[in-house]
């Protein structure tokens, strides 16, 4: 029962983050009800029993990514500035887009055979691993691939900074 | 002796410039024209003959009640002695110039020697010395809306400032040294 | 006005000419540092105008502390003008007095007794160890180093006990003055005196291992605000600013007044690192080296002392000055060497007992008018490197 | 026309009605609260959430009365209280202590106790019970089999162990426990930096709170910070400025819910613990750059860009240091990292090869970037950004962002010492005490003093943290270019080699091989002479204390 409770109470953060994300007009708010909704998904799955998934949420949307956006706000645009006004066509649209999304995800939730919860392995992460690099390794590696893409990217995107050191005269 | 022989050097190389001189008090000076100072003072910074690099001091004296303000710039020629060796000195002198008090201007030496540059804003400032082509010419010490220049010798000390109350103004008097 | 290539800092953006290299700039910021900041010593104002961490200009607004002493010096006799002085440099207060006494007793033609010149080196001296001592402390604490500031004022407490031993003031002392100091030497103080010279000797050495050569320190301050030798004459630094580019330029070395002549020491001066112990990182202008002028010249400011330990004579300290001091209608500029370079007053007398004109040239205002031109393409951090290897006192800077 | 003493009588009249109406309210509270534990435990049989949340409730206000009761005599007899607090303020901070220790052990018994009891009803009565009994029947097991006389006894304590059989009832204890723990860790870290830093400086720190040097420092600027008043700026971003102090907070406060404090010790021991804990370090980085971001302070905002780069930078090398001791033990779970290293001195992970000692050095490098500590302390700098990203806080949400920085210095410290440093365990090897692990009351407390337990974790913690300290106080800040460049130049290719090189290491050299033993003996001898080197440098200030220090501080010291 309580397990329950705590789920709406994560649930209703999390819907209530995403509402407030959208509805926000100041940036770093945005990026704040973003926290909350992916902090409250983290605690969700750590309800689920899914420690890992959890823990990897909260280090890679929270602490990583979710930093480097407010990082990138603060860099980009300074004061109270920061705004966020969408005209009204972009509202409809958006609205539009949303509403089609939830139909389909509905639609999905409503005819999917969901299996039922059974308690977690214990050794998960252990499972998760081994998987990873058997059964998943082609996927596995091609995330990497992504990633590295994604890094040589922005290695370009920076190369007249890198044509040079960086670390200037004093340190040798 | 050393003043006495800028004080040659000068009158060779610009005649009617060197107005007076006084070598032998205290404070060896010699006395300018305003118009050609400039001249006179890249003269002064970069002939081997004068060598005065450096700039000690431009201080301004109110002549009140005559119509002038002084300008006296205190002027060093420092050069190295060798590896290891103290620098010398190898002159001293200070240039005295006359500045009508209204409406007097000099032509600033900022670009001959840079300490210039806050000397003559505070000149500027406390004195109301106007100085033609500074790179920065705004008052340096007392907020930019202060009317007056404090160290003129008729100076009205104001009774207020941006409503502030001001104390009513100094009396002067001569007390014993104990 | 000629283009002067001053030291840059081989910074993040640019290039060696001042170019843009990547589009990755930020919005400018600009950044009010002051008047009340921690690191700018005092109510120096700075507008730094930056990109990010990068400062492009920093433009210094001073004034916060003036208080037209020289108007002051218009209305008060010369030996009420003493305590004024004491406000200028209020690190150096001895010292300060020690200027101006000189300056109106050259006016006046004031001969000074023989003990009375010893008390007055021996005072200005212990005075300038106390002031470097400070500007050791508060550069470190700029740095972001605690301790050595702490150390630099156990230190300078045992000075000021002296001197309130001597005048029982602490900050302000008022106990130079004209025709030699008020009072003569208490008993027990040059046995004091030579107790802590004892005693301070080899802290210095202590401060070198803890900070000097810290590689930290070193690193931050090496090869940050280099001033070449050139621009420190044309900007009229004195003091350990010029000395730190290089010069050797010392009043009590190359213009001795009153009795430095008698006395041996050296003029530290800044020296290109790798040698003596001195880090490679160091370029001769540098941070590292006005600070480290400091340090050395504490120890020859011990070494004056011991001399005048020795040869202080027995006697009156104090001229005879006659009751109502009329100033003769003549003129004299005077420059002493003071911590933070050459105190100027030029004392103008119109045969009255007050001066028609007091012109103050606070060797801090010199020193802080470079400032604006080091200060550019260096980092946040780096501004507080460099103004306190400036080692300002505002009190001075303003007046 | 009011005098100053009138003006006092006035202020004393106004404070005796309020302490007089403070005094009424906790009457009230007091027979309200009698009335609910009547009711409640009253019943002979409580049972199901109803009866906890009655027995919470009862808790509660009973907790809440006695502290107003307790405020408000306070207040009433301030001034000999104050005399006396002054004269017994040592033993009863020393009493303190020993409570403190007593009542963390507490619980832990406790909870055996209950476990036995459910499992002694259960064989007793031949078939399998639920785990909640009820009041009644613990209360006929204790009067029956335990020897219990007084029927209001059995009641009472019968109802107290009703309450421990709930999972939500201990982890209640438990978390309240860590936040009291989080708070003291916090006030006594900062009162100990204090001292710590008056030391080296040559000067006695706080001196006079409390009595014994001023032990109760910490206490008094808390109450002081509570009073003050929280400043808000008109052009701030409101929610986010109030909000930013919780954000940074509450991370520091969720490491302790994973950290082991010894095998046994640990509110969750999760299978990730590891990257858990990464993650809420990760998390902390958030509150500092909203409390930037939302002073509308160009210097807290610098501030705050500046703890970002620091923190995204230092997670990286701060994670392959990690993977060092993981790879080397095969586990992320913090209980299993720390029971490999029970036989003693030479089998703490941090000796086992040169890689992992290299990555303990490193993960210290790298936790004083991620606590903010100097010579990292480039967010805070005050030379610098004048207070960095807390320039603009005021009283206790100013406080908040002090205790996440020591809370989360401690448990940096813990973790190295739970990762490197032999954890919950003393130098002594674990067998030389088993025979005491499971023996009497006394000897067991023994063992945890002697061989392993949560005594052993925190003051290796502390350890750390005086390290932490004592860079603090000798060295210059670093530049933030020198901070990437030692991170990304330094200190990640170094991670780096020595991650490739452990993964070396433990394919190659077997573990019980002669290298492996070489390099285990070499590595701890290095870390022992580390140690003597220390206590050294402590033995040789001690004795020339007079000559290094000077004697005008010396003899204002105690004791000297």
């Amino acid at each position: 029962m309580s397990e329950a409770a705590m789920f709406y109470v994560f649930a209703a953060v999390a819907a209530g983050g995403a509402v407030g994300c959208v509805i926000a007009v100041s940036i770093v708010r945005m990026a704040l009800c973003l926290l909350a909704t992916l902090g409250a998904v983290a605690l969700l799955y750590f309800l689920l029993g899914a420690d890992f998934l959890g823990a990897i949420q909260l280090i890679v949307y929270a602490g990583g990514t979710l930093v480097v956006i407010v990082f990138g706000i603060m860099l980009t645009s300074q004061g109270s500035a920061a705004r966020f006004l969408p005209r009204r066509g972009e509202v409809v649209a958006g609205l539009l887009v949303s509403a089609g999304l939830l139909a389909g995800l509905t639609a999905i939730m409503l005819r999917t055979e969901w299996p039922q919860a059974g308690a977690a392995s214990e050794a998960s992460v252990l499972h998760l691993g081994s998987r990873l690099l058997s059964t998943y390794l082609v996927p596995f590696e091609l995330a990497s691939v992504v990633l590295l893409a994604v890094m040589v990217g922005a290695a370009y995107l920076a190369r007249p900074l890198a044509g040079r050191r960086t670390g200037s005269g004093h340190e040798g | 002796m050393v003043a006495a022989k800028i004080a040659g050097v000068l009158r060779a190389q610009f005649p009617g410039l060197v107005l007076a001189s006084d070598i032998d008090g205290l404070h060896p000076s010699l006395t300018l024209s305003p118009e050609n100072w400039k001249e006179a003072a890249a003269f002064l910074r970069h002939d081997p003959r004068a060598g005065f690099n450096f700039l000690r001091c431009i201080s301004s004296l109110d002549l009140y009640p005559e119509p002038f303000i002084e300008l006296v710039y205190d002027l060093m020629a420092l050069e190295p002695a060798g590896p290891g060796e103290p620098w010398r000195c190898a002159a001293t002198v200070a240039i005295r110039l006359r500045v009508p008090r209204d409406g007097g201007s000099v032509p600033s030496v900022a670009d001959i020697w840079p300490a210039a540059e806050w000397h003559e804003r505070e000149a500027f400032d406390l004195m109301g010395v106007k100085f033609e082509g500074h790179p920065d010419h705004r008052r340096i010490l007392c907020p930019d809306d202060w009317i007056g220049h404090p160290l003129r010798k008729d100076y009205q000390y104001p009774t207020e400032y941006d409503g502030i109350p001001a104390g009513p103004a100094p009396k002067t008097s001569v007390p014993e040294t104990p | 006005m000629q283009e002067r290539v001053y030291h840059s800092y081989p910074d993040l953006l640019l290039d060696a000419e001042g170019e843009d290299l990547a589009d990755l700039r930020t919005e400018e910021m600009l950044i009010n540092m002051g008047p009340q900041h921690p690191s700018t010593h005092g109510v120096l104002r700075l507008v730094l105008r930056t990109d990010g961490e990068l400062v492009l200009e920093a433009v210094p607004h001073i004034g916060y502390l003036h208080r037209c002493a020289e108007k002051i010096g218009e209305n008060l006799a010369p030996y009420q003008f003493i305590p004024i002085t004491d406000r200028l440099d209020y690190l150096a207060a001895m010292n300060n007095n020690y200027a101006f006494s000189m300056a109106v007793e050259q006016l006046c033609g004031i001969e000074v007794p023989e003990r009375g010149r010893y008390v007055r080196v021996i005072m200005s001296e212990l005075n300038r160890i106390a002031s470097h001592l400070v500007s050791f402390g508060s550069y470190a604490l700029d740095l972001g180093a605690f301790t050595p500031f702490l150390y630099g004022f156990r230190e300078r407490e045992y000075i000021l006990d002296l001197f309130e031993s001597a005048c029982g003031a602490r900050l302000t002392y008022s106990y130079i003055t004209i025709g030699g100091p008020a009072l003569d030497l208490p008993e027990g103080f040059l046995e004091n005196l030579q107790q802590f010279l004892d005693y301070f000797e080899p802290k210095i050495d202590e401060y070198n291992q803890l900070l000097s050569y810290n590689h930290i320190f070193v690193r931050r301050t090496a090869g940050v605000g280099v001033i070449s030798p050139e621009d420190a004459i044309a900007w009229g630094l004195t003091g350990p600013c010029l000395r730190g580019s290089g010069v050797r330029w010392d009043l009590r070395k190359c213009m001795p007044y009153d009795i430095y002549d008698r006395f041996e020491f050296e003029i530290p001066v800044g020296v290109p690192g790798g040698s003596d112990g001195i880090p490679r990182a160091v370029v001769v202008g540098d941070s590292w080296c006005r600070y480290f002028v400091r340090i050395a010249e504490m120890k020859q400011s011990a070494r004056i002392l011991r001399q005048c330990l020795e040869q202080i004579p027995d006697g009156p300290v104090r001229a005879k000055v006659p009751r109502v001091l009329k100033l003769p209608s003549k003129e004299v500029y005077f420059e002493a060497e003071n911590p933070r370079g050459q105190l100027g007053f030029l004392v103008v007398g119109d045969g009255s007992p007050i001066p028609r004109r007091v012109k103050i040239r606070g060797p801090s205002f010199c020193n802080l008018s470079i400032a604006s031109q080091i200060c550019r393409n260096v980092l946040v951090a780096d501004i507080a490197a460099i103004i306190g290897s400036i080692d300002v006192v505002m009190g001075e800077v303003d007046r | 026309m009011s005098t100053p003493d009138s003006c006092d009588r006035r202020v004393f009249q106004a404070e005796d009605r309020a302490t007089r109406a403070v005094r009424g309210f906790t009457l009230l509270g007091a027979i309200f609260v009698l009335v609910c534990a009547i009711l409640a435990f009253g019943a002979t049989r409580v049972s199901g959430v109803a009866g906890l949340l009655a027995g919470l409730l009862a808790a509660g206000a009973g907790g809440l009365a006695g502290a107003s009761l307790l405020i408000a005599l306070a207040v009433r007899f301030r001034e000999p209280l104050g005399r006396l607090l002054a004269r017994v303020a040592f033993p009863i901070f020393m009493v303190a202590v020993v409570a403190t220790v007593f009542f963390a052990w507490v619980p832990a018994l406790l909870y055996e106790e209950v476990d036995r009891l459910a499992g002694s009803v259960s064989t007793a009565s031949g078939e399998p019970r639920q785990m909640p009994l009820g009041v009644a029947e613990i209360r006929s097991y204790l009067l029956g089999s335990c020897g219990v006389g007084s029927a209001w006894v059995a009641t009472l304590v019968a109802s107290l162990l009703w309450l421990l059989q709930f999972g939500l009832v201990r982890d209640l204890i438990t978390v309240t426990g860590i936040v009291v723990f989080v708070s003291l860790v916090a006030m006594f870290g900062i009162w100990w930096e204090r001292k710590v830093a008056g030391r080296i400086q040559s000067r006695l720190g706080p001196m006079r709170v409390g009595g014994w040097h001023g032990w109760a420092q910490s206490l008094a600027d808390g109450l002081k910070l509570l009073q003050k008043e929280d400043i808000f700026l008109s052009g701030a971003d409101r929610p986010l400025f109030y909000l930013a102090p919780y954000v940074a907070f509450v991370p520091a406060l969720s490491l302790f819910s994973v950290l082991p404090f010894s095998a046994a010790w640990v509110c969750r021991d999760l299978e990730i613990g590891l990257i858990f804990i990464l993650a809420l370090l990760a998390l902390g980085v958030l509150g500092v750059l909203l409390a930037g971001w939302s002073s509308n302070n160009k210097w807290s905002l610098l501030g705050s860009m500046r703890e970002a780069c620091q923190m995204i930078s230092y997670e990286i090398p701060l994670g392959f240091s990690l993977l060092v001791p993981v790879m080397s033990v095969g586990s992320l779970r913090l209980t299993t990292l720390g029971e490999v290293q029970a036989n003693g001195f030479t089998s703490w992970v941090a000796f086992a090869s040169p890689f992992t000692l290299a990555a303990a050095v490193i993960f210290f490098i790298g936790t004083l970037a991620s606590c903010k500590r100097a010579p990292f302390d480039l967010p805070e700098a005050e030379s610098e950004l004048v207070a960095g990203y807390h320039t603009e806080y005021s009283g206790f949400r100013w406080a908040l962002f002090f205790f996440a920085e020591y809370a989360e210095m401690f448990a940096v410290g813990a973790l190295a010492t739970i990762l490197f440093f032999g954890a919950w365990y003393s130098p002594l090897p674990a067998a030389w005490g088993a025979a005491w692990e499971r023996g009497p009351i006394w000897q067991r407390a023994l063992h945890g003093i002697l061989f392993s337990g949560p005594l052993w974790l925190i003051g290796k913690s502390l350890f750390f943290v005086y390290l932490q300290m004592w860079l603090r106080w000798t060295l210059p800040r670093v530049r933030l270019d020198q901070v990437m460049f030692a991170c990304v130049q330094v200190l990640l290719p170094l991670a780096l080699m020595v991650l490739a090189g452990n993964s070396f290491w433990q394919l190659w050299v077997l573990p019980q091989s002669g290298l492996a033993r070489l390099a285990n003996l070499v590595c701890a001898v290095l870390g022992a002479l580390v140690l003597v080197a220390m206590l050294a440098i402590i033995v040789y200030a001690r004795v020339n204390r007079r000559r290094l220090v000077g004697s005008l501080v010396v003899e204002h010291l105690p004791g000297a």
